[in-house]
Order: structure tokens, then C-alpha cells, then sequence
């Protein structure tokens, strides 16, 4: 029997002028995942809430059928909505840090979840909450109960969280990008928890734009886009075998999903860039730790590790924005670091930034003609040149002219990061520092920004230091790879040999914590190597 | 319904500038001139807001007020601008030290009510419409200044100015041209919601005596004026009182307006 | 300085003045049945001491209220007679040199020590004494030259030259005797009032906040009443209490509302309120000594021209000013002494400078101040006719009014109004005024002097704001204080007074007038010379 | 430990920084601090001028008459009133407990009336919220001493409910407190309510209605908590409002207190009383900042190990 079936469901919101969700249509089984895949704003939450009457005070929702636990909820009101959430459907949101009350304790959190349907009496709720942590696998669970969210780290939270929400023994639980918050190796952990969840009976609607996660977990998938599910099927069959013209695009702009570029030789000639012993302390803890590195002409670098390895930090010293506490850095084999700013000044057209959110790094007051001209204006090139440039430039990086007068606000995702990039090549330079240039866009925006860097790369030679967090953009883009730790390079080397046969245990598990894409990136990969 | 309110408030202000610019047109009367034998007069067709204890129209008055009112608020909310703008750009452009010292100095000044230390700064400008506009202005400085710097180092730290120096635009240009104007603009929102504050704070010191002195048509030293005959003429103190209280509102309504739409421009 | 910061005092001999409507004895209705010997009365007045030490302060308010702790040698009569007190006769030297004071024996401080002539002569010391920074007791003692202790209840006080008002002067609060210990304690203590404060007068001193209240107790043991003061013995009431409350309507709705059972300085325009209310009646007085006047500043750049100083005198339409502001209770002044000044108003000034806008606009036209700005101001080479007149306070509806008629004749009265007595009092000293309008209440004529006495300049510690330095002047006024015949002494104020007006170096403008509210179930409380409250016979019906 | 000394001795600097500041502030001040010992009409000879000067220390080195100054700060004696002739922490600590009472009176009545009506207007309806939103805009705009002349006018002079001055009683605190109380109740409601329904917009309100509970428990048992937290930050502005507000509050209502002593002693240019009262707030403002530190603590557990106090 179907623990909730939908028909025909529309979400509107805003008076109706916002029509969120058109006309979906799907059911979920105890023991079984079905995924909603989709980018951002394509409707799955609105849809994943509906469910729980959550829609939010502004929506409209109606539909052809909406039965949940046996009972027909369209004309639910607000107690009898009540009596559904916690009991039948348990919500796992994103991020735990928030997705939990900050000012109680976990336990007073899962008690509440406890007390609501009063599934235990108050006396007993304590002992239900030791049970219940237990279950999803925090350790010292009584100590843990008494904690508060921040006290907790990312993977505790989560866990937390879930026990929160199959409290009351829901028959589903709506996970709403469940990890996206969280490091790799964090995240496959909680996905092992839910799928064991899912072996134990609980019927699941997972949401998530991470095609990965999807796949470790779903047995349907049904694709969004705007308001509408394009495509629905078992999970092999979809992700194998897509039919539906976006799911096909989507798949092709994951990361990883793509053939590698194939590079040349390894380029050659004199370092642009040596780094050499570089350590940079901040009030006592020392972010970077000794570094040294080369990258010459037309290579480019990825530098991989998670948050607070070091990496941003390190950049800031190869830009010359930080001053290295010790060692140096040349740049086309002068002295970078250590040198007075004025000493600089000439030289540093030849190393720009291609920034991780291009909204925070243009002067939101200017337009995107000011933008690139301030650049141009910055490395000489007179006034009267500049907007023929600033036309020539745009035109490299895919815009077109008739943006010049916009200001960054009114400028898509995308399109901010295509004017940042035109902005780095103004000055006309010889090496690009991507810092997570692609994390804050949606997937398919991903692959087109990934697609303009590389072209750029290949047409002028420019070499790049490529920092991410997301192990299949660096194996897509780069040639040789380091591997950040707690300030230090743990590993470096080819990104194939790397990726293939690492050596550190550290490198060894960040990767094999990525949820790879089991039927289709790994064995083109496998078969490459 | 929220456009009606806006609509009205900013009505209400166009009249008031006008009373402030040419009060003639709305009152020909002269607002000192006494009449011994009028006094006291309570509201009718010939002193639509009566006439106070030395025979004066009180709505000449109120008419003639709106120009010293409106006068301390706004001198005082830009005089407090400028000195927030320089000490706050100072403190986040000097380094850790200067910094230190100037955000020090800046946090013994807001452990003061703001009232008292508008009052030290009467202590030593004596009484008076530039006394009182000057405490009014220092009063606010401080907090604007702690605004101001905390802008300027998020607009300095930000990744424009990051950009900017990556392309090797000098330093004062950069200042200039991104550091100051980006500290500005949220800076100018701040001061229109706090324009009602600052008038209203003038008029409590002309109230407490220190500012506008008789016969001086200023709203707040006619309360004060009015206090003692409130069994007599309440219209007295009623009318200045009641424009004080308009002033500040459609200040405040024009003001939110200005700051919804400066962080819808913003964050979108 | 507004009236009522200004110091009382009172007139040697005979009272002259009876003025018309003048309700100075309370009592309210008919007979009273027996009068209560308890009960408290609360009493409302306008300013608070800033210190209580009535050797030190020059606040007219803090004579008031030490009055029923502190007795004085002399006392004067409501009509202004002198009569034994705490000393039970006097003699005068036949150059009015000396006056020796022979004192009661029966005395007692509220602390227990005995009155005797050591006590009079430590008061006499301590007031003189350099490190008491005396305010106004020491200058009431004028060409003062010393103390001596003639025998255990004989004391003599010997002045440089003849001095007169001397006599009227031990009268004063200001020369109250205090118990000789407490002037030990310190100015801190004797500032603070509480039990800093230690007399033999009818009350002792109570509990005390800042602000707020002062309390008073009976002194059961008081026996030493003068003649006149209507009860003898312990004092009628239990308790005083005096509050402190500045603003007017308030102060008033204190009274109507009964929180207060009486309240002094009831201002004009709310009499009517009183009058018109069943429970309430209004005692009034007019204040002896200097009228509220205009001082023109004879030495400064626009009044050393006696045209200007005319044109100002006359351009004032006072009568009408007067029965405006104060709503027909207030009488004009023409002389500026009060009518009720002992012994020297000269009532043949009446009438004889009424208000000629037309004159002062001839006379200013003579002077070359025929320009006008924009306003309607009078100009001379493009300079404006503006009259400086500093105030220690707030500016007066009074003097609002007069500046909103000079208006009308060109002449801008400008009002500096202030507290700050660092920013007034070096204007006065510096002479950077053109009038200082004030009151200065007092029963002698000797207050002229005060006045126009050629070395009383601000600077000196004295109130000749109209710099007046005229020897033929000088000349009168010492004869008046060398005279111990009333006739001779008022003949002599009459010339002071007279060439004042003439010379227009004043402009008198309205007699000070006390108005007290009060319950009807207050009884036999009187207003005193001062025209300030008596509350020794004073008593409140049971209700 | 560190912690607590590390905040007293920062706290000190502050009052320090402030006393200094006003000790500057005040030697700007034109014209002989004399005339503010003696009063402007008091027969004083010249001599008697100088004398006055060495009593009060007014002869000697700036530099010495500030470290004086600091010397008496330290030691909390604040040298003799020039009007009073008293001790300052004398004439301050007879002031203090008039209005220790009115600001204590509107510390509980002002956030009592803004969580009140925080609750009472943040249901489902939206017509409740907007007459709030109107009501405070108006409280908000009213400078209090216009309110309190209204307020007199209408309840004492008028009606005659109230007493018209202080007499002492509980009754004469009503209308004071009142005046001081309402503007900063409606900026707190302001704040408190756009605290709640920022709370009720969070994922962790989603959280708990996904629990099953009932909206009233979500506003309750988690969002009011939250509303609370950007309230508390108003804290330093609370008491500057408060002690300001006293000012105008007490000449309004002829009540004694430290803000009528202030207004006084600006007037008369009373500087050691001025000082005294700058110095106070400072210590008044420190007090109250730590307080509020501990306050947060106990909202925002967060915030608890940095403050030590422990989790509850």
C-alpha cells in the first residue's frame, strides 16, 4: 500500500502569480526511495512540503489527489495536518545547525517530537531519546542529549536531526538535501544511516540536485524543472538511460560525467610562479604550513582539500593580498612576496582572480561596462579604446553587449561570474587564480563556466591555480593536483596518478568518500586508467 | 495601502519644506508679533490654533517653526555625518592602533546616553540653535562613526576592492572610488531614518531650555513656553507638539521607504 | 534675576504703605473654633536652596525657609516695625556707630545650648569670617567693623561709619543666630540643611531630600516668641513640610488637587483658577524694596545717550503690559522703590512719565537711529538698535511682552536668557549689557544705594547695573544712611529716586507682588514683611 | 577567571576613557568656574573670587587638576558641588534612589509591554500586527516630553486621577513611568517582533511544525526565545534611552532625581557635579553591558562558553 499518493498536485504561490509546482503526480512506498532531482528553484521543496501542509502561509495548494496515511488531505486543516507530520511524515531538512532550535538541547528537540503525538509518556520520553540517538549512531547518547546543535559536529547534527524526525515513527521521512552541508567523507556516513533507515521499512523522498547522492539511495527518480516533473522511472533507468531532453543536459553537466580534457604535453619552460616554504600564522593558529610549489606557463594546478585546509589563504599570498610569515614567492622569477606594494603595483596585471561569488567581488554600484573598464583603465589602455575592449572581451567570455549597462544585481549567477572572468582578462595576465569558481552555481551553469575556463586556458596559454572542495572539477580541469591538510600539502602529483593510486591516507579518504556515480563515471574512469 | 501612507508622508514633508523655505506663503503673519490685548485666545477663524500667553498666533508660529525644527534636525544629522564619515573612515583605513584608539574613544562616547552627552557639548557652545546642533550632531557621530567603519572594512575586505588592488589601481583611487561611496550609500538611508531622531532631540533640548531660545518660533521651546498655561491655552502646546509628532513620522515613514528600497537594490 | 531670587529684607521703622486690596492675614471666613495645637501643613514654593546656610546663601528662598529654625536679634512686624526678639532692647550710639543688644536669658538652641553673647559674637564672626565666602549676609553689614562681647547677654556691633539700615538688617534671616557648635561643622554640613541646621527658632530642623521635601518639627520648648507674632509658646503645628515644586502648574495643581495645603508664587494668570475655587483662598502682598525695573547701562555705547535711554523709557507701553500679563492683579511701578518700602516711596512720581511712543521715536530720530532692517528694527550706520539684557533664568512672559512692544518701536530687546551664572555674572562684571532687569526686595530705602551708589558696580559685589557714578547722588544716599530720622532719610531717598527717573538710568516697570494659595482650612497664617508665609501661629482645621 | 578579570579591567578603561573625555570636554568651557561657586548675584569681592579658586584647586597646572580628578575617581569622591557646596557623591547619592525607582519602574514595564504585545500581534491575522505597526510608529514619534505634558494634562489636570508631582506614593510613579516606559516599549515590540517572525521563518520553525506541534508552541517554546536575542542587543541603547529619558522625564514632572541634578548642573555649569554624572552612567552603562553579557548567556547557550557560565 502507498504511504502517500499524489495526483495532479499544483502549488501556487503569491496570489497565484508564482505557480511553483504544476501537476505532479507520484507515490511513496514504505522501503523505497524515490528522489526528486532538480536544480534550484524547479519546485522540488514546494512539492516536498506540500506533503506536510508546509507549504508556507502564501501557498495555494490543490490537487487531483493527496492521500497521506490512508486519509484524503486535501480539505485537512490545520489540527488534522498536526496529527500527520511527526507521526506518518518526519522531515529531514538541510543544514542541522539551523534546521535545529540553536538556544535547546538536542534531547529537549527530540522530546518535543516525542511529546507531540505523545507516542511515550513524559516520564519515559528521556529513556525513548537515549534509544533514538542510539539508533542513528551517536555515540554517548545520554551526554549527547544534553548538548546543544553547535556543540555538535556536522555529522552528529545530522544524525540528531534525523532521530528528531523518526521520533515519532513516521512511515516517511522527506529528506530535503540531506548532506549538502556537509564535507565528503561526513556526508557518505549520514547517506549510510538513511539507506539503512530505508532497509528497515521507512519509505523515502529524497530531494537533492546532487546527482551522486541520488544514486547511492534512490529507487525512482523524478525529474523537476520549472514546476513540472519531465521524467520519472526506476533510478538505473533515468540516470542510464535519459530520455527527456533536460535530464540528458543534466547529466552531462556533472562534473566528472565528462570526458576529461585531453592535454598536451605537460608544459614546459621556465616557472611563472615558485612558492617556496610560505607558512602564514593568524593570531596563534597557523593556516599554512611550509608550502612549496611551481607552476609554469599553460598548467594549470588544482588545489583540493576541505574547508579550512588552507587553501584560500595560500591563494591570498600567491595574489599578494597576505604577506607569507616565512618563505617566498617569485613571480616570473622576481620576488612577489616581501616586496613594498608600490613595488607591485606594475607587475600585478599578470596574476588576476576569478572570485568563488562574483556578486560580493564587483562593486554592486557600477555596471558592467565600468566594471571591465576600470580594469582596462587599471593596465594602461587609454580611454577612448576602452569600450571597443570591454565589446571584445565580453564576446570572449559569451555575453553580449547589450548587458554593458546592467548593474551586477540584475545579472543572472552565471553571467556575474562571466563578467569576473572578462574583468581577469582585461589586464591582459599571465596567470588565473580560480578560487571555487564554479561552487556557487547551479550544475548546468557549472559546466558552461568549467567550459569557458578550460577554452580560455587552451587559446592563451594562461597558467591556473584551480582551488575546490569537489574532487570531480579538479579531475576534470587540472593537470597536476595538491592535496591540502591542516595547512600542509599532503600529496601532489599528476591528477591521474592521484586520483588513481593515492597514497595518503587522507587523499585516499576524500576520495572515497565522494559518492561516485556508480554506472556512469566510474567505468569510463576505470577504463581510462 | 502601504503607497497611500508613503504618498501622504512625503505630501506632509513637501508642506513642511515649504513652511521652512517661505512660511510667508502659509502664514503672512509675523511670528514675534505680540499683542497684549489678545492673549489667550482659544481657536477660532482668525487664529486657527489660538493665540498663546503674549497674544502671538500660535499657528504663525507653528508655520515659522518648521524652519528652525527642520533646520537642527537635518544641520545636525549631516554635521553628524561628516564627523562619523572621517572618524569612521580613519579608524578603518589607520591600522590596528589608530583604529584602536579612534573605535575606543568612540565606545566611552556611546557609554554616555546620547541626551547627556548632547548636553556636555551645550556646556561648552552655550545655549542656543547652533549649540544645540552641534550636541545634537555629536551625540549622533559616535554610533554613525561604529556604522561607517564597520562598513568601510566590510566594503574593504570585500572582493571589489580586493579586485581593484589585484589590478593595481593605487590606494587613494581605490578609496575613492570604491571604499568610500559603497560606505556612503547605506550611510545616507541611515541618516534619513535618523533625521526624525535628530529633530526630535533638538527639540527636546530647545524644550529643556539649551536650545532655541524665546521668542523663537522652534516647536520645542513653544512647549516649553506653553507648559505653565496648559489650564489656560492646552491649544498652545497641543499644535506644536502635534507638528513635532507629524514631522518625525512621515521623517520616519519617508526614511523606511528609502531603506526597503536601497536593500531591495542591493540584495537582489 | 528674577523676584524671587532676590533677598528680602525689611524697613527700620514705620510701615507706610497700606495698599489698597492687600489680603496679608489668613484665616479665611469666619471665627475659628479653638485653634489646633498639632497637625502638619505642607507647603509648596517654587525654588529650592541651593545651600541652606543663611550666613552664606543669597537666595531670597533660603531666608524663607531657615526662618523657622533660625531667630533673629531683632523682629520686624508685617508693617514693618522693629521689636525685641532674641535681644530684649538695643542701644545706638548718637553717631550710629555702635549697637549694643542686650539678649534674653531664657534661650535655648535646639541642641541645648544656651543663647549668650559668645554665641551672637561666634554668629557675628562666622558670617564675617573670609572662609565662610558669604554671599549677601556679610555685604547687609556694610561698613561692618567689628564684635565685641560686652558682658555673659551684652553684645556690641561697631560699624566704620554711621550705618543706619543696620538695625533692619539683624532682622534678617541672613543674620539668623545659629547654635555657635554647628558653625564649627563646616560648610559641607551647614549647606546640606538636615540637622546641619541648629537655631532656637519654633521648629527644628527634619528630615530632608534633595528636590523633593524638607521636613520640619515642632520645638516644644519654645518660649521667646516677639510681641507681634500673633501666638506665644511652642509653635501651633506638628510638622512643616515644604516641597519643591518649580513648575508653575504643577505647583498649582498640587494646591487645587489638596496634596499641598498651601503654595507660595502662585502666578497671575492662575488666580482666577483659585479664586474661583470653594476651598481654596489667596493671600497677597506687595513686596517691599526694589520694584521689577529695567537698569539701563549708563556707561555702555547706546545708553550713555540719555535720548536713547528716554526713548526706551517711554516707548514701553507698561500699563497695558502689566494688566495683560498679569491680569489686572499687579500694579505699575513709577518710582523704583515699592509703595510698601518703609519710609521712602515717593509717590509724586506717579503718573509723570507715561508711555509716548511718539517722544521716543523724536528722541531716537535725534540720536541718528533712523535706518530700518527688514524686520522693522531701527538701524544706525547699518547696525541694529539692539538692547542686551542678560537674565540669570528664563525670560519672563513679562519680559517677552515688553520685547514684543519694543518691537513695535524699532528697538530690539535682545533676552539672553541663562543658569550659567559663569556666563551672566561675567557680563554683568564686564559691563557687557545694555539693561539688567530684576527686583531686589528689601524694607529699607537703603536699597537704593544697592542701586546707584557710585562704588556698588557689579564688579563690587553691589547691583549699580546702571553704572551710575553721580556724586551729588552719592551725596543723598549717605546722608540717608547717616539719619536715624525717618522724615530726613525719606526726604533724601525721594531726591535718589526722582533724578533716577528723570535721568532715566531705570524704568520701574510692574511692585512684586506675592500671591500664596492656600486651603481654607488653613488658619491664622500671615505673610510676614518679607511677604513671605509666617507658619509659627499658623494651624489646619481637622477636616 | 581571566575572562572576568580581562572585562573589568576593560569595563574600567571605559569609564576611565569617558571620564577623561568629559574632564577634556569641560576645560573647552569659556569663562571663570567662580561664578558658578558664588551664584551671579552675590556680593563677592574679588579677593574672596581667588580664594574660592585655590579651594577649589582651580589655581593649579591642568595637568595636576587632572590627575586630581583621577585620583578622586578612583577613590569615588568626585570633590564638592560649586552650587551645593556638598560633596558630588553625596548630592548623587541622594538623587539616585528617585530615579533608580522610575528607571526600574519602566525596565519592567517597558519589556512586559513589549512582549505582551510581540505575542498578542504576531497570530495568523494580519490586522493586529498593522495597528501595532501604527501605534508604534506614533509612540515612537511622540518626543516623551510632549507625551508627558499630554499625559499630565489629560490625567491630572483634567481627570485628576493622578497626582499632578511627586508625593512620594506609588501613584505619582504611574504617569512618569508611563512617559519613559512607551517609546521604549514600541521600539522593543519593533524589534522583538521582527525578531519573532524572522524566527518563525527559520528552518528550525519548519523543523518543529514537522514535528506535529501547534503553532502556538512553535512561538512559544522556540521563536519568542529567538525575539528576544536581537531585543537584548538594544540593551546599550536601553539605557541611554532610560537615562536620558530621566532628564526629560523628571523636569516634566518636577520629580528630583539625577537627571534633574543633570539638567541643573549643566545649567549652572556645576562641572564636578557633570562629572560625577558622566562618570556614574559610564559605571551605569558597564553594569549594565555585563549583565546583558550574562543575559545572552543564558538565552543563546552559544554564547555560554566564552562568558563562563555554565550550561544549565
Amino acid at each position: 500500500m502507498s504511504l502517500v499518493e499524489v495526483a495532479d498536485l499544483n502549488v501556487r504561490f503569491a496570489a497565484g502569480r508564482v505557480h511553483a509546482v504544476r501537476d505532479a503526480s507520484l507515490r511513496l512506498e514504505p522501503g523505497r526511495c524515490l528522489a526528486l532531482v532538480g536544480e534550484s528553484g524547479s519546485g522540488k521543496s514546494a512539492l516536498a512540503r506540500s506533503l506536510l501542509g508546509l507549504a508556507g502561509p502564501t501557498a495555494t495548494v490543490t490537487a487531483g489527489e493527496l492521500r497521506v496515511a490512508g486519509q484524503d488531505a486535501r480539505d485537512f486543516g490545520p489540527r488534522e495536518w498536526r496529527r500527520v507530520r511527526g507521526r506518518h511524515i518526519g522531515l529531514v531538512s538541510q543544514d542541522a545547525l539551523v534546521a535545529l532550535d540553536p538556544l535547546r538541547p538536542i534531547g529537549a528537540e527530540i522530546t518535543e517530537s516525542l511529546l507531540a503525538h505523545r507516542t511515550v509518556p513524559r516520564s519515559g520520553a528521556r529513556e525513548r531519546v537515549v534509544g533514538l540517538l542510539t539508533r542513528v549512531g551517536v555515540p554517548d547518547p545520554e551526554e549527547r542529549a544534553r548538548q546543544y546543535v553547535h556543540q555538535l559536529s556536522g555529522g552528529l547534527r545530522q544524525r540528531a536531526l534525523i532521530a528528531s524526525a523518526i521520533a515519532a515513527g513516521p512511515g516517511i521521512l522527506i529528506a530535503d538535501e540531506p548532506t549538502t552541508a556537509l564535507d565528503a567523507a561526513v556526508q557518505a556516513r549520514v547517506l549510510a544511516l538513511l539507506d539503512e533507515l530505508k532497509q528497515q521499512g521507512t519509505g523515502l523522498l529524497l530531494i537533492s540536485h546532487d546527482l551522486a547522492v541520488v544514486e547511492a539511495l534512490a529507487d525512482e527518480v523524478a525529474v523537476m524543472r520549472h514546476g513540472v516533473i519531465v521524467e520519472t522511472g526506476p533510478a538505473g533507468r533515468v540516470l542510464d538511460d535519459p530520455r527527456h531532453a533536460y535530464t540528458k543536459e543534466l547529466l552531462a553537466a556533472v562534473p566528472g560525467g565528462r570526458p576529461r580534457a585531453s592535454r598536451g604535453r605537460p608544459p614546459e619552460g621556465e616557472p611563472l610562479l615558485d612558492v617556496t616554504g610560505v607558512v602564514k600564522r593568524f593570531a596563534g593558529r597557523t593556516a599554512v604550513a611550509g608550502v612549496d610549489f611551481t607552476l609554469r606557463p599553460g598548467e594549470t594546478l588544482g588545489l583540493v582539500g576541505e574547508s579550512g585546509s588552507g587553501k584560500t589563504t595560500l591563494a591570498r599570498v600567491v595574489l599578494g593580498m597576505a604577506r607569507p610569515d616565512e618563505g617566498s614567492v617569485l613571480l616570473g622569477g622576481e620576488p612577489w612576496s616581501g616586496v613594498p606594494e608600490r613595488a607591485r603595483r606594475a607587475r600585478r596585471h599578470t596574476i588576476q582572480l576569478v572570485p568563488q561569488d562574483p556578486l560580493s567581488a564587483v562593486d554592486p554600484r557600477w555596471p558592467v561596462s565600468r566594471i571591465v573598464g576600470e580594469a582596462l583603465a587599471a593596465t594602461g589602455v587609454p580611454r577612448a579604446e576602452r569600450a571597443a575592449r570591454t565589446e571584445v572581451l565580453l564576446e570572449r567570455v559569451g555575453l553580449t553587449a547589450d548587458l554593458l549597462d546592467r548593474r551586477p544585481a540584475a545579472l543572472s549567477g552565471g553571467q556575474r561570474q562571466r563578467v569576473a572572468i572578462a574583468r581577469a582578462l582585461a589586464p591582459e595576465p599571465r596567470l588565473l587564480v580560480c578560487d571555487e569558481p564554479v561552487s556557487a552555481l547551479d550544475v548546468s551553469v557549472q559546466a558552461q563556466v568549467l567550459d569557458l575556463l578550460r577554452r580560455l586556458q587552451e587559446e592563451l596559454g594562461l597558467a591556473t591555480l584551480f582551488i575546490s572542495h569537489d574532487l570531480a572539477v579538479v579531475r576534470e580541469v587540472c593537470d597536476r593536483v595538491m592535496v591540502m591538510k591542516d595547512g600542509v600539502v599532503v600529496e601532489s602529483g599528476p591528477v591521474e596518478d592521484v586520483f588513481a593510486g593515492p597514497v595518503h591516507p587522507y587523499t585516499k579518504s576524500l576520495l572515497d568518500a565522494v559518492p561516485r556515480r556508480a554506472r556512469t563515471a566510474r567505468e569510463p574512469a576505470q577504463e581510462r586508467l | 495601502m502601504r503607497h497611500v501612507g508613503v504618498v501622504t508622508a512625503a505630501a506632509f514633508l513637501l508642506l513642511l519644506v515649504v513652511a521652512a523655505l517661505f512660511p510667508r506663503l502659509l502664514a503672512a503673519g509675523d511670528p514675534t508679533a505680540t499683542d497684549p490685548l489678545a492673549t489667550f485666545l482659544p481657536p477660532d477663524s482668525a487664529h486657527l490654533f489660538g493665540t498663546d500667553q503674549l497674544g502671538r498666533d500660535v499657528f504663525t508660529r507653528v508655520v515659522h517653526g518648521a524652519r528652525h525644527s527642520l533646520a537642527i534636525g537635518a544641520a545636525a544629522t549631516v554635521g553628524g555625518l561628516l564627523i562619523a564619515v572621517v572618524w569612521g573612515l580613519l579608524a578603518a583605513l589607520s591600522g590596528r592602533f589608530g583604529d584602536a584608539v579612534l573605535m575606543r574613544v568612540a565606545d566611552a562616547l556611546l557609554a554616555l546616553p546620547g541626551l547627556l552627552l548632547a548636553l556636555l557639548v551645550v556646556l561648552i557652545t552655550g545655549k542656543g540653535v547652533v549649540g544645540a546642533t552641534l550636541a545634537v550632531a555629536v551625540g549622533i557621530a559616535p554610533g554613525f562613526a561604529r556604522v561607517v567603519r564597520a562598513q568601510a572594512l566590510v566594503v574593504r575586505r570585500s572582493g571589489y576592492v580586493e579586485a581593484a588592488i589585484g589590478l593595481g589601481v593605487p590606494r587613494p583611487l581605490v578609496v575613492l572610488r570604491h571604499v568610500l561611496p559603497n560606505t556612503f550609500g547605506p550611510l545616507l538611508v541611515l541618516a534619513t531614518v535618523t533625521l526624525g531622531v535628530s529633530i526630535s532631540t533638538g527639540a527636546a533640548l530647545s524644550y529643556l531650555g539649551l536650545g532655541a531660545q524665546p521668542p523663537t518660533p522652534e516647536w520645542g521651546a513653544m512647549l516649553t513656553e506653553s507648559q505653565g498655561f496648559l489650564h489656560l491655552a492646552w491649544w498652545a502646546a497641543l499644535f506644536p507638539g502635534l507638528m513635532l509628532v507629524l514631522t518625525v513620522i512621515a521623517v520616519t515613514v519617508a526614511g523606511r521607504h528609502a531603506q526597503n528600497r536601497s536593500e531591495g537594490r542591493y540584495a537582489s | 534675576m528674577p523676584p524671587s531670587r532676590a533677598v528680602l529684607a525689611a524697613a527700620v521703622l514705620i510701615a507706610l504703605a497700606a495698599c489698597g486690596t492687600q489680603n496679608t492675614g489668613g484665616g479665611g471666613g469666619g471665627q475659628a473654633a479653638k485653634p489646633a495645637t498639632s497637625g502638619t501643613l505642607t507647603h509648596a514654593v517654587n525654588e529650592e536652596p541651593d545651600c541652606w546656610d543663611p550666613h552664606v546663601s543669597a537666595q531670597d528662598v533660603t531666608s524663607f525657609l531657615q526662618r523657622p529654625v533660625y531667630d533673629s536679634l531683632v523682629y520686624q512686624t508685617p508693617d514693618g516695625a522693629l521689636e525685641p526678639w532674641l535681644a530684649t532692647k538695643w542701644e545706638i550710639s548718637p553717631d550710629s556707630k555702635a549697637y549694643t543688644f542686650t539678649l534674653r536669658e531664657d534661650v535655648v538652641f535646639h541642641d541645648g545650648a544656651k543663647l549668650d553673647a559668645e554665641a551672637v559674637k561666634a554668629n557675628f564672626d562666622h558670617i564675617t569670617a573670609k572662609e565662610t565666602n558669604s554671599q549677601y549676609a556679610a555685604g547687609l553689614l556694610g561698613p561692618y567693623k567689628g564684635v565685641s562681647v560686652v558682658g555673659p547677654y551684652q553684645v556690641k556691633i561697631e560699624f566704620d561709619r554711621p550705618y543706619v539700615p543696620f538695625l533692619q538688617a539683624a532682622s534678617t534671616t541672613a543674620l539668623g543666630i545659629a547654635s555657635p557648635a554647628t558653625l564649627k561643622a563646616g560648610p559641607d554640613k551647614l549647606c546640606a540643611a538636615g540637622d546641619g541646621s541648629v537655631g532656637s527658632g519654633p521648629f527644628k530642623s527634619g528630615a530632608y531630600v534633595r528636590g523633593q521635601e524638607r521636613t520640619y518639627t515642632k520645638n516644644a520648648a519654645y518660649d521667646w516668641a516677639p510681641k507681634s507674632a500673633g501666638h506665644t509658646g511652642p509653635a501651633r503645628l506638628d510638622t512643616l513640610k515644604v516641597r519643591f515644586i518649580g513648575e508653575e502648574a504643577t505647583r498649582v495643581g498640587a494646591l487645587t488637587s489638596g496634596q499641598v495645603d498651601t503654595a507660595s508664587a502662585i502666578p497671575a494668570n492662575q488666580l482666577g483658577l483659585l479664586k474661583a475655587d470653594p476651598n481654596l483662598q489667596v493671600l497677597d502682598k506687595q513686596v517691599p524694596g526694589a520694584v521689577n525695573a529695567f537698569y539701563l547701562n549708563t556707561k555702555g555705547a547706546l545708553f550713555s545717550d540719555v535720548r536713547v535711554r528716554q526713548a526706551f523709557q517711554r516707548a514701553i507701553d507698561i500699563d497695558t503690559l502689566v494688566k495683560s500679563v498679569f491680569q489686572g492683579l499687579y500694579q505699575r511701578a513709577w518710582s523704583p522703590l515699592s509703595p510698601t518700602t518703609p519710609a521712602s516711596y515717593d509717590a509724586s512720581l506717579e503718573n509723570t512719565w507715561p508711555p509716548d511712543p511718539a517722544l521716543a521715536a523724536k528722541l531716537l530720530d535725534e540720536a541718528g537711529w533712523t535706518g530700518r532692517d527688514a524686520e522693522g528694527y531701527r538701524t544706525k550706520d547699518g547696525k541694529r538698535l539692539t538692547v542686551v539684557a542678560p537674565i540669570y533664568g528664563e525670560a519672563s512672559t513679562f519680559s517677552q511682552a515688553v520685547q514684543g512692544d519694543l518691537k513695535k518701536s524699532g528697538i530690539y530687546l535682545e533676552l539672553l536668557a541663562s543658569t550659567d551664572a559663569i556666563e551672566i555674572g561675567g557680563r554683568l562684571d564686564e559691563g557687557r549689557y545694555d539693561v539688567v532687569e530684576l527686583s531686589w526686595a528689601r524694607g529699607d530705602g537703603d536699597i537704593l544705594s544697592h542701586f546707584f551708589f557710585s562704588d556698588q558696580t557689579s564688579k563690587n559685589s553691589g547691583h549699580n547695573f546702571a553704572q551710575v557714578t553721580d556724586p551729588q547722588v552719592d551725596a543723598w544716599l549717605t546722608a540717608a544712611q547717616t539719619a536715624q530720622e525717618p522724615a530726613r532719610r525719606a526726604a533724601e531717598y525721594a531726591k535718589v529716586q526722582k533724578w533716577a527717573i528723570e535721568n532715566a538710568v531705570v524704568v520701574p516697570t510692574y511692585v512684586d507682588t506675592q500671591n500664596l494659595g492656600a486651603s481654607k482650612k488653613v488658619r491664622d497664617l500671615r505673610l510676614g514683611i518679607s511677604a513671605h508665609p509666617e507658619f509659627y501661629g499658623a494651624w489646619v482645621e481637622a477636616p | 577567571m581571566r575572562g572576568v578579570l580581562t572585562r573589568l579591567v576593560s569595563a574600567a578603561l571605559v569609564v576611565w576613557a569617558a571620564a577623561t573625555c568629559a574632564f577634556l570636554v569641560l576645560q573647552l568651557i569659556p569663562g571663570d568656574p567662580v561664578y558658578a561657586v558664588v551664584g551671579s548675584d552675590a556680593l563677592v569681592s574679588e579677593e574672596q573670587h581667588e580664594r574660592i579658586r585655590a579651594e577649589y584647586g582651580l589655581d593649579q597646572p591642568l595637568v595636576v587638576q587632572y590627575l586630581n580628578y583621577v585620583a578622586r575617581l578612583a577613590t569615588f569622591r568626585f570633590g564638592d558641588s560649586y552650587q551645593l557646596q556638598q560633596p558630588v557623591a553625596t548630592v548623587l547619592a541622594d538623587q539616585l534612589w528617585p530615579t533608580v525607582q522610575l528607571a526600574l519602574a519602566a525596565t519592567v514595564l517597558a519589556p512586559l509591554l513589549a512582549v505582551g504585545v510581540t505575542v498578542a500581534t504576531s497570530g495568523r491575522r494580519n490586522w493586529p500586527r498593522r495597528l501595532s505597526a501604527a501605534v508604534e510608529l506614533v509612540v515612537v514619534s511622540t518626543p516623551s516630553f510632549w507625551l508627558g505634558i499630554m499625559l499630565l494634562t489629560i490625567f491630572s489636570f483634567r481627570l485628576g486621577w493622578l497626582p499632578v508631582s511627586e508625593t512620594g506614593g506609588v501613584a505619582s510613579l504611574v504617569l512618569p513611568t508611563i512617559t519613559l516606559a512607551l517609546p521604549i516599549a514600541a521600539v522593543l515590540t519593533q524589534v522583538m517582533r521582527e525578531g519573532l517572525l524572522a524566527a518563525l521563518d527559520q528552518p528550525f520553525a519548519v523543523t518543529a511544525r514537522a514535528r506535529g506541534v501547534p503553532e502556538t508552541a512553535v512561538r512559544y517554546r522556540h521563536a519568542l526565545r529567538h525575539s528576544a536575542l536581537p531585543a537584548l542587543t538594544m540593551a546599550g541603547w536601553f539605557t541611554g534611552t532610560l537615562l536620558g529619558g530621566a532628564v526629560i522625564v523628571e523636569n516634566v514632572f518636577a520629580r528630583p532625581g539625577i537627571g534633574r541634578i543633570t539638567l541643573q548642573a549643566v545649567g549652572d555649569r556645576d562641572l564636578p557635579v557633570v562629572q560625577g554624572v558622566v562618570a556614574l552612567s559610564a559605571v551605569v552603562f558597564v553594569a549594565v553591558s555585563v549583565l546583558v553579557d550574562v543575559l545572552y548567556a543564558v538565552v543563546d547557550p552559544r554564547l555560554r562558553r566564552k562568558t563562563g557560565v555554565q550550561a544549565i
